[in-house]
């Protein structure tokens, strides 16, 4: 009846399919190692030391608190105790601090996208996966991505705070309402995988999920050719620019009552309150919601909110839309 | 050393129902907790059951995914702060901080009957939220699900838990001030039982984290209610900032759960391996130690939430050290072992148990700290397993340990030690069967609170399941064999164990005031007397 | 029973100091003394507010003349204080710290 | 054995310090109670800065100076209240906790005129909040806590001025002496404590950024 084999059925450890999988099971299998050593002594001297001084026969009777008791002596008086004593203290510690450095390196790697990492847009709401790929390909539960290509991640949620979880690449990440987040992967072999949302996220959370297709590159241009779609995520950003009327302000040149956005993603940009700003997803979608959170320099704070005006899904499209504007520019750094 | 009054003690002493819920006696106080807690767990458990009966099959054969999101909540919620964290604090604690430093009773024991009370109170409401329709947010509350978008009891739950708050803060305070004020003379810092710094160190941490989460719930509570933002992004606030408050909280809540456990872990070694703790000062310290630096690892349970990178690692880092003091402690009981001479009596299995358990439960807690695997394992059944290690396999063994140990001198009775036996060893069988399964379902990925789940899961589930029904027999068979001590059991005489300390130089049970005369003290804790080599065959 | 009884003087006399430390934080709220945030305004006004209240917990609570216990019973809800917004803070301070690798490829 | 010892305690001197040191354990638990309050605002003012501004800005600094002042006034009186109970006089003791009474009374009718204000001015958070400048959001968030921090502010005062009104009542029936004042003490305590929570509350929800740059 089910759908999985019985070798699947009996698994006792999930199959590694990214590029961080197998360091992070070098690690876990490393502190597996290390607890079945710490656990096995600690069962092993209980276990000997029941059987070896069991009570065979009743002992001397309890003097009552007030008596005087010669011999309790207390034995972590004693330079041996105290030996002991800083001996099993520092030797744990020193384990941890070699699973903490571990640990944190990878960490570090698993949080920073590689630059050249292709973009997916991911929107989670109550409860279903929204994914966009840069060509305008929409999803929805399911995300079809090249083999070994990194892939990142930028996610938002629509209501509540969800989690994307893929358990064969070891790649888990909230994803929080008002901000984005980021997470990347690389896959390494062709195949299905689960998506799981981890975060309890109301009814539903259980059925939040879907499948990761992991495809080999003539397959995956193949599906993208068919995939449905409209039209590019950028395209469809620039005609919403012009639908809700971004464009009477922002025009291409600085002639505007805001600012070109022409060439603008990526460069800082100088705030009326004096700071400067990098001109990234999160700024755009803050700037988007939030119209007054950071205004530019030399412009008046009239832009109103989009709140409510434009989904999740249209702002992507949006910052899709301006990011393009960057492209045909030369860079524009300060 | 008996009472002049003949047979007069703290239960006979006065038989009417008003005698009772208007003590003030600390003794009576800890039985009415006794009791009600006992219901609560009996609530907490039987939505277990339920969970795992549910989780049978992978397809949630038994009820719809809002009942079950219900119940793991009310599951969550009772146990957490209606049993565990009140458990042995509230019973044990009450019942013998006291006794074991030579007391009258508390510093304050109108304010420890009150306390008594704002737990009903608060109970209450939380049993009116879950037959009124329930709520399903989790125990945790996460924010904005929880302040905006569920349509379940948040308002009357987060009520009842605000409200126990104060029962447990207050219990807290009455210790702290006891433990200082109230010593018999002699009775040093250093000469104090290893229950007593467990529980001053379990105080400190009532008092300085229960408000910040009282705070936090109320703050939840006003964005829900007057829909004034806090938490919401929708109204401009933050829902990271929600899970820092309620963490700096929750994660040293662990420490209330476990801390007394230990305390209970030490008395029972020791009187078991007729030894002084090995390392008695180094046990005691590592108490107040893991008080203190627990409260500086709260962003553990934080690393995929998207807070900063750096704020993990310094999260991470600390989560290590706190480990060391646990490490060190289990460390002890075993040198404490060493050339005893051991009785492996009832509360002494489940002691062994403790030490089992709790070092999994430990050293699995090593995996969560490591950032790189916690995400993996983060919000998966593997941390279900680990805290269910720590809260069951840890605090619940040493709450029914120490009840075992106590319980001559509570009720005066001794149980069937035959059947003691039994029941800690089915606990300890079918507690493993239950959890360690849900370990390797974690690893293997499945999400916990997830009515429904993959087909390739069930297998681990199944056997989760069959563990579970063992458990609850374990369970079970104390209330029965306990009652019966009550009525049928021998009676215990002031010291069954032969065990030092000042509780068991009190009749059993003890009379209202304890103690004729001020005891006073001239030697260390734990003065057994060392063994000639030929007692040991 | 060594209970101190503080002179009404005494208790007038820091009366007095309060309130002249009010119309201290006050004046300086007028200016803009600088820093990211108004980080020297904060220090000023902060300052200022941890000096009352040090003067009410040691004379009008009679810390000063209270055993050593009660100063650090005073000292840790303080102390927890700090750990509960310091820790917070790292959380907050140190997000931009790592800005993602620019995806535009450079 | 005086009549005023519980029967738990062995003399007056443990029954005042254990009573003194279970107040200073409480007020603990409030200091963290209103920490995590403290711990959000700052979190907030760091993160949203000019709205913050912005909203300190609309509190009105005459009535909080006024307000500061005339709680300082509280606790200067009830130190006295307490010191006129060490000194055995009642008669005193009652005219210095009903001053402290009529002071804690006069802030929180300044404090409900301050409430009003903002009532009228659209302010109060919620459904009728307006807010014409940037920010809107983040500007309700700050009167969030403004009337957070405030509003558990004043609930302490008013259990306070409750806790007073039962001392007057004690004091005037002579209850207070030289060897046994540890209620009025213990209450003291709490009433100086809420005077320092508005201490603090003080400069960060009125002054630090009240100057305009």
């Amino acid at each position: 009846m089910w759908p999985t084999s019985l070798a699947t059925r009996l698994r006792i450890f999930p199959e590694q399919a990214s590029t961080v999988a197998g360091q992070v099971d070098a690690l876990f299998l490393f502190l597996v190692v290390v607890s079945v050593f710490f656990a096995g002594l600690i069962f092993v001297l209980v276990g000997l030391f029941v059987i070896k001084y069991r009570r065979r026969q009743t002992d001397a009777p309890v003097p009552s608190i007030g008596a005087e008791v010669a011999s309790a002596e207390s034995h972590d008086h004693s330079l041996g105790a105290l030996a002991l004593e800083v001996f099993w203290t520092v030797i744990p510690l020193g384990i941890t601090m070699v699973i903490f450095v571990w640990g944190a390196n990878l960490y570090f790697t698993m949080s920073r996208p590689p630059a050249n990492a292709a973009e997916i847009y991911v929107v989670g709401k109550q409860w279903m996966w929204k994914l966009q790929h840069p060509g305008g390909q929409r999803e929805i539960n399911e995300l079809h991505v090249p083999v070994n290509v990194p892939v990142k991640l930028v996610m938002t949620s629509e209501d509540v705070i969800h989690s994307f979880f893929v358990p064969a690449f070891r790649v888990k990440r909230d994803v929080v309402p008002g901000k984005y987040t980021v997470a990347w992967f690389e896959a390494t072999t062709p195949g299905e995988y689960y998506l799981f949302c981890a975060q309890y996220c109301g009814t539903s959370h259980a059925v939040m999920g879907g499948r990761i297709v992991v495809m080999d590159r003539p397959d995956y241009e193949r599906w993208l050719a068919g995939a449905a779609k409209d039209v590019s995520l950028a395209e469809a950003g620039e005609k919403l620019f012009y639908q809700i009327g971004c464009s009477s302000c922002h025009q291409t040149t600085n002639t505007g009552r805001g600012p070109s956005l022409v060439g603008k993603f990526g460069t800082m940009e100088k705030l009326a309150s004096g700071e400067s700003v990098l001109v990234d997803e999160a700024y755009l979608r803050e700037s988007i919601v939030f119209p007054q959170a950071k205004i530019a320099l030399g412009y008046p704070p009239i832009m109103p909110t989009f709140t409510g005006l434009v989904t999740e899904d249209g702002i992507v499209q949006l910052i899709a839309y301006i990011k393009s504007l960057a492209a045909p520019q030369k860079a524009q750094r300060p | 050393m008996t009472t002049a009054g003949a047979g007069t003690n703290y239960l006979n002493a006065d038989y009417r129902v008003r005698s009772w819920l208007l003590t003030t006696d600390h003794k009576r106080i800890a039985l009415l907790y006794l009791v009600s807690i006992s219901v609560f767990f009996a609530i907490g458990g039987a939505l277990a059951g339920v969970i795992r009966l549910n989780l049978l099959t992978p397809y949630g054969s038994l009820v719809q995914a809002e009942t079950y999101n219900k119940l793991f909540t009310m599951h969550g919620i009772t146990m957490i702060f209606f049993f565990l964290i009140p458990s042995i604090p509230a019973v044990l604690g009450n019942f013998l901080v006291p006794l074991m430093i030579g007391a009258r009773d508390l510093a304050f024991p109108r304010i420890n009957l009150l306390s008594w009370y704002i737990y009903v109170v608060g109970g209450t409401f939380t049993i009116v939220a879950a037959v009124t329709g329930g709520v399903d947010t989790g125990w945790t509350f996460y924010t904005p699900y929880s302040s905006t978008f569920a349509n379940t009891n948040v308002m009357l739950t987060a009520l009842g838990v605000f409200i126990t708050g104060f029962s447990s803060i207050l219990t807290g305070l009455n210790f702290v001030v006891t433990i200082h004020k109230m010593r018999a003379p002699g009775l040093t810092w250093s000469r104090l039982p290893l229950f007593i710094w467990a529980h001053y160190a379990t105080s400190l941490i009532m008092l300085l984290g229960t408000p910040v989460v009282a705070i936090t719930i109320l703050l939840v509570a006003l964005e829900r209610g007057l829909g004034i933002g806090i938490f919401d992004p929708k109204l401009g606030g933050d829902p990271i900032l929600f899970q820092h408050l309620f963490w700096f909280y929750s994660h040293p809540a662990v420490y209330i759960m476990i801390l007394p456990s230990m305390g209970v872990i030490s008395e029972v070694v020791a009187c078991f391996s007729r030894k002084r703790v090995f390392g008695y000062t180094v046990v005691a310290v590592s108490s107040l130690t893991i008080a203190i630096v627990g409260f500086l690892v709260w962003g553990h349970h934080m690393f995929v939430s998207s807070q900063s990178m750096y704020a993990g690692m310094i999260f991470s880092f600390l989560s290590f050290l706190v480990a060391i003091p646990s490490a060190i402690k289990v460390f002890n009981w075993t040198a404490t072992m060493y050339k005893g001479s051991i009785d492996l009596r009832t509360p002494m299995l489940y002691a062994l148990g403790f030490i089992g358990l709790f070092t999994i439960g430990g050293l699995t807690g090593i995996f969560l700290a490591t950032l790189a695997v916690d995400v993996h394992v983060h919000d998966t059944y593997f941390v279900v397993a680990h805290f269910h290690y720590i809260m069951v396999g840890g605090a619940i063994m040493g709450y029914l340990g120490g009840l075992h140990f106590w319980w001559p001198k509570i009720t005066g009775k001794l149980y069937s030690e035959a059947w003691g036996r039994i029941a800690a060893i089915t606990l300890f069988i079918g507690f493993n069967l239950t959890f360690f399964p849900q370990f390797i379902v974690g690893i293997l990925g499945m999400p916990r609170r997830y009515h429904v789940y993959p087909p390739e899961f069930q297998f681990l589930n199944i056997l989760s399941t069959a563990g579970a029904t063992v458990l609850a027999i374990g369970y079970v068979l104390p209330l029965f064999y306990l009652t019966w001590s009550l009525l049928k059991g021998e009676r215990a005489g002031a010291n069954p164990w032969r065990a030092t300390g000042l509780e068991w130089e009190a009749d059993s049970p003890p009379p209202t005031f304890n103690f004729d005369r001020t005891p006073v003290v001239t030697a260390e804790a734990y003065a057994y007397p060392s063994l000639p080599e030929a007692s040991r065959g | 029973m060594d209970t101190h009884i503080l002179p009404t003087r005494l208790y007038v006399g820091i009366f007095l100091i309060l309130l002249t430390l009010t119309a201290a934080t006050v004046t300086a709220s007028f200016f803009d003394l600088g820093g990211r945030l108004n980080s020297a305004n904060v220090l000023v006004a902060m300052s200022i507010a941890c000096g009352k209240a040090l003067l009410v917990v040691l004379f009008f609570m009679h810390v000063r003349y209270s055993p050593r216990l009660i100063w650090v019973f005073v000292g840790a809800g303080f102390f927890w204080l700090a750990i509960l917004i310091a820790l917070t803070m790292s959380d907050y301070l140190s997000r931009g710290w790592l800005p993602l690798p620019a995806p535009w490829g450079t | 054995m005086a009549e005023h010892v519980a029967h738990h305690f062995e003399d007056a001197e443990q029954q005042r310090e254990a009573a003194t040191l279970g107040m200073w354990a409480f007020l603990i638990t409030e200091i963290m109670f209103f920490g995590g309050l403290f711990a959000g605002y700052t979190v907030y003012r760091s993160t949203y800065f000019d709205a913050f501004a912005e909203g300190s800005r609309h509190l009105d600094l005459v009535l909080g100076t006024v307000n500061t002042a005339i709680l300082i006034g509280s606790s200067l009186t009830m130190a006295l209240a307490v010191q006129a109970a060490q000194r055995s006089r009642r008669g005193p003791q009652v005219v210095f906790l009903l001053l402290t009474i009529l002071l804690g009374l006069a802030f929180l009718g300044i404090k409900a005129v301050e409430y009003g204000h903002k009532f009228e001015q659209h302010l109060v958070p919620g459904r009728f909040f307006s807010w014409p400048g940037p920010h809107a959001s983040n500007v309700q968030l700050f009167f969030s806590f403004y009337f957070a921090m405030t509003g558990m502010h004043a609930l302490h005062m008013i259990i306070g001025i409750g806790l007073l009104i039962w001392l007057t009542i004690q004091a005037r029936r002579g209850r207070f002496t030289g060897s046994y004042y540890n209620p009025m003490e213990v209450s003291g305590l709490y009433w100086h404590f809420v005077d320092i929570v508005w201490i603090f509350l003080f400069p960060l929800l009125y002054l630090i950024d009240r100057h305009v740059h």
